[in-house]
């Protein structure tokens, strides 16, 4: 059970840094923390005990195989978690250049 | 195992707080690439070497363009006005005490880590490889029981691309 | 019929893709395209809405229960997903159509309307979904789609704007993603039909509770209720016109109410306090967001907040219905509120579009958005002033329009269901609403003389063919729409959007057929 | 960059390139796919881009050649779904209507193959956007 704490803790940190860090790109760390601990999360519910990765090999297969569902589950949210990486980061630039700075006080109504 | 994810999973907090309280930016990101190795590593121990292989290619792309983008701007990280992001850290904390006692509370009736009752994937399983042709199951799921997701996924990657490219012109308005 | 469901999802994705090839050749391809498939899903769902009976489920690639477990992805139609999809393909056609003329002022028009194309698949894809991973997919495609259109004029503000909805709206999908990931946990499988199978086998435990709270947060936020709200003035008042019109009209609808209509009715049973907490949070809304909406003068912004309030009156709508069903009170008035929940959540993307619609043809005349150096406009603008009126009358419930007969139904549910103080409360944020749309008719449209904006050097005159169009057929669309009273439309289009939120077992029997 | 990082890179590009393009065949018989493919061979790219400089290649045609190439991938994507609508005269979308094959051999899982290319394209070709729009973005403002 300790295992899931954590991933949440790690979740939490996440949150952390989203709310209290008054850096842009520190946000978008923020954000990208949160996505990886939840994928994690995906895939420690999908873990049965000593399962091997689910791949028929041609041996007799008596092996234990690992949940496939949260694996593509968890495919499909890197691939999201990149992608509004990536748009953040694009927004994160322009209000830089427009701005000068990367810092949320100076930015008008960035405030909440 | 489970002593090994414990380990990696407290390596992963430690580069988070490091990453987060980093005064240099470039730190930041670097102590943030501990997380992201760290996931791929723990990704190898619980059976799941595709989804390593993309976020080990993934994440290192990621670092190279958030260092493309502080390369371009400033290093440091300003820090001033203490009085403001204290509040914001004490109610950060109480909401994590909270989410933390809420979670232990719901969660103690669950099953343990590693016996996972299987439902739906237990279709995916026995006859899985027959049906769909593909000796990499998650394959199989990926493209054929749940395509639909993956047709999905493909153009959201392709609307975060339209997306950069609109939000990256040099000129908006005419 | 079943067969054309896909349609939904695949004309808008397959129309996306081609305009983002062909429209770097030709240049005027994109525009014309996107109301081409906009109409066509519009007359496909109108068909629809006549012709069907029940529900209809669709399993994607044709995968059959494996020992009467669901494994593939269902696309379910029944009376509520379609009702929401003939709003969504709706508005959508009118506000591509207006935006043809609009968005010439704009760069990259081409970029505009691949990402337009791609919102409204998305949103047809989450209305359509019977899966719950598979509504989060397609959730976030369309708020990455609307993350990227707020930002569309490269301006500071659309830019501070478009961050912080992003931001949020990040934070609130890897919530929607954490309690999908709980309710994996304690059921093992991802089909909504079936998870309300086993949570009713295995018995609400914690977790179940846990896992409402975390979602219905997650999708507060997109719903924009009261705890929640702050990205919406910004986002609404910053993103180009036709786009803020789809956002409130529509996107906070299908994204946010939708979704937790289609989870706290049919996957969740409905528990007492879950619904007190829904009716809670609408109520706030509701009053909240028109008493900040008072002081604004930026007609965008003031239009963002009474967003809020409406989308308030829709949750308390359905909010009364929930908590008529929850003590099982006699379900004619719950089946009442929810009607008039229904009901004006299809009013309100109506008129709150044709609203947003006035305001950008005023600022692409203008230029101006603050009312304090606007007015007189009507002399020189006489189709956005009608429209805008008849807008502003129904939004704040005057009787011949269709804001009037919503709101009479929720009340008269409200007092039915004796919640009283509810019912007052509905009463008086009407009037306030009234009072603020009144300012907003003499100050734009009315008081000054209108010559000196002829004088002004581009010469204001009225807006182009295409936006008077949609602004004049959302204008009709108000007034038609009262029609929903009368029993014998009432039942073809409400009613059975109603009857699939009341008879939960319904939905579930129809994917799982036991 | 220095000539040595020039050298190393001009020799391992195209084991990269060779990797990638192997991950994404190999789809359905070992880990890996569609999506971790796409990723090398963007990787591959990024990398030649990072050591011989961004004026080496006229960056602004690259940028829509890669992301015609992307919207032309995902199309081919929705085609072979759509397709399963037609042809395998059930008219199930998404249906997997090749005939399936021996389970370990390489042609063997219908059109999961098919599906691969399509999607390791479409992912390459849009992370090497992302890049180049990056790029191109740092030397407009410069100028």
């Amino acid at each position: 059970m300790i295992v899931y704490i954590l991933a949440v803790f790690l979740f939490l940190i996440g949150i952390y840094g989203v709310v209290v860090k008054r850096n842009l790109i520190k946000i978008v760390i923020g954000i990208a923390i949160m996505e990886y601990s939840v994928n994690l999360f995906l895939i420690l519910i999908g873990y049965v005990k000593d399962g091997t990765a689910p791949i028929i090999t041609d041996q007799v297969s008596e092996i234990v195989f690992v949940d496939p569902l949260p694996q593509a589950m968890v495919l499909t949210a890197i691939v999201i978690g990149l992608a509004t990486t990536a748009l953040l980061l694009a927004i994160a630039i322009r209000i830089y250049k427009k701005y000068g700075t990367f810092d949320i006080r100076e930015i008008k109504n960035l405030k909440g | 195992m489970e002593l090994l994810i414990i380990v990696m999973l407290v390596l992963m907090i430690g580069g988070a707080i490091f990453s987060l309280e980093a005064r240099d930016l470039l730190s930041a990101v670097i102590a943030y690439g501990i997380v992201g190795f760290g996931l791929v590593i723990c990704f190898l121990f619980l059976g799941a070497p595709d989804l390593a292989l993309v976020q080990i290619v993934v994440e290192t792309i990621t670092l190279i363009i958030m260092i493309t983008v502080i390369l371009n701007s400033t290093r440091e990280e300003v820090k001033k006005g203490w009085k403001k992001t204290t509040a914001y850290a004490v109610l950060a904390f109480v909401f994590i005490g909270f989410f933390l006692y809420f979670f232990n509370r719901a969660t103690d009736t669950l099953t343990v880590f590693g016996d996972h009752a299987m439902r739906m994937s237990k279709a995916y399983l026995q006859p899985g490889a027959a049906e769909t042709g593909s000796a990499n199951l998650v394959t199989g799921v990926i493209f054929d029981y749940r395509g639909y997701d993956t047709l999905g996924e493909a153009t959201i990657l392709f609307t975060a691309v339209i997306g950069v490219l609109t939000v990256l012109r040099l000129k908006g308005r005419k | 019929m079943q067969y054309f469901i896909p349609l939904f999802v695949a004309v808008p994705l397959g129309g996306a893709f081609l305009i983002a090839i062909i429209g770097n050749f030709l240049k005027g391809f994109g525009k014309i395209f996107t109301s081409i498939v906009l109409a066509f899903l519009t007359g496909f769902s109108l068909y629809i809405v006549f012709t069907l009976q029940g529900s209809l489920v669709y399993g994607i690639g044709g995968w059959e229960l494996f020992d009467k477990i669901p494994i593939a992805i269902y696309m379910v139609l029944d009376g509520l997903s379609i009702y929401l999809l003939l709003i969504i393909n709706l508005i959508g056609f009118l506000s591509a159509f207006y935006s043809i003329s609009y968005i010439q002022k704009f760069t990259a028009e081409n970029n505009y309307y691949t990402l337009f194309c791609l919102m409204v698949a998305g949103m047809n894809g989450v209305v359509l979904s019977g899966d719950l991973f598979n509504i989060y997919v397609f959730l976030e495609m369309a708020a990455i789609a609307s993350y990227a259109l707020v930002a569309f004029g490269i301006e500071k503000e659309e830019l501070e704007a478009s961050f912080k909805y992003q931001v949020l709206g990040g934070v609130s999908s890897l919530f929607i993603l954490l309690s999908i990931g709980f309710l994996y946990w304690y059921t093992s499988t991802l089909n909504i039909a079936d998870i309300s199978k086993v949570i009713a086998k295995k018995g609400g435990s914690q977790l179940v509770v846990f896992s409402q709270v975390i979602l219905l947060s997650g999708f507060g936020l997109k719903a924009a209720m009261i705890p929640f709200h702050a990205w919406l003035p910004d986002a609404h008042s910053s993103a180009p016109s036709p786009i803020s019109s789809m956002l409130s009209g529509v996107l906070i609808k299908a994204i946010g109410a939708y979704v937790i209509l289609r989870l706290f009715f049919n996957m969740f049973e409905v528990s007492y306090n879950t619904s007190l907490v829904i009716t809670i949070i609408g109520t706030l809304s509701m009053v909240i967001g028109v008493l900040l909406a008072i002081g604004q003068w930026d007609i965008k912004r003031l239009l963002a907040y009474h967003s809020i309030s409406q989308m308030g009156y829709v949750i308390l709508g359905v909010g009364i219905g929930m908590l008529v069903l929850a003590q099982n009170g006699e379900r004619a008035v719950a089946a009442l509120s929810i009607a008039g929940g229904l009901f004006h959540l299809f009013n309100h993307a109506v008129f709150k579009g044709l609203l947003f619609l006035n305001a950008g043809a005023v600022e692409y005349e203008t230029g101006i958005r603050d009312m304090k150096r606007l007015g007189g406009l009507s002399s020189v603008m006489p189709v956005t002033t009608s429209t805008s009126l008849s807008a502003s009358m129904s939004i704040s419930g005057i009787p011949p329009f269709n804001g009037f007969f919503s709101k009479l139904i929720i009340i008269i549910a409200a007092i039915q269901a004796k919640y009283y103080v509810l019912s007052i409360l509905a009463v008086f944020v009407s009037i306030i609403t009234l009072a603020s749309f009144l300012k907003v008719q003499r100050f734009t449209f009315f008081n000054k003389k209108g010559e000196n904006w002829i004088k002004r050097e581009p010469p204001v005159r009225e807006v182009p063919f295409t936006m008077c169009f949609s602004m004049v057929f959302l204008a009709v669309l108000c007034l038609a729409l009262s029609m929903l009273i009368v029993p014998s439309v009432r039942d073809i289009v409400l009613t059975p959007a109603v009857d699939a939120l009341i008879e939960a077992g319904e939905y579930t029997t129809s994917i799982l057929g036991y | 960059m220095t000539i040595i990082v020039k050298k190393v890179t001009q020799i391992i590009c195209g084991v990269i390139f060779l990797y990638g393009i192997y991950i994404i065949i190999h789809g359905h018989l070992t880990p890996g796919g569609g999506f971790a493919g796409g990723a090398i061979i963007a990787g591959a790219f990024i990398l030649l881009i990072l050591s011989f400089g961004s004026e080496f290649l006229a960056l602004k045609k690259e940028e829509t050649g890669s992301s015609l190439l992307e919207s032309s991938a995902i199309l081919v994507f929705l085609v072979i779904a759509v397709l399963g609508m037609i042809v395998g005269g059930v008219g199930i979308f998404l249906v997997n209507f090749l005939p399936k094959g021996t389970v370990g051999k390489l042609i063997s899982a219908g059109v999961i193959p098919l599906y691969n290319i399509a999607v390791g394209m479409e992912v390459a070709a849009a992370l090497l956007t992302i890049f180049l729009a990056l790029l191109i973005y740092r030397d407009e403002v410069l100028k």
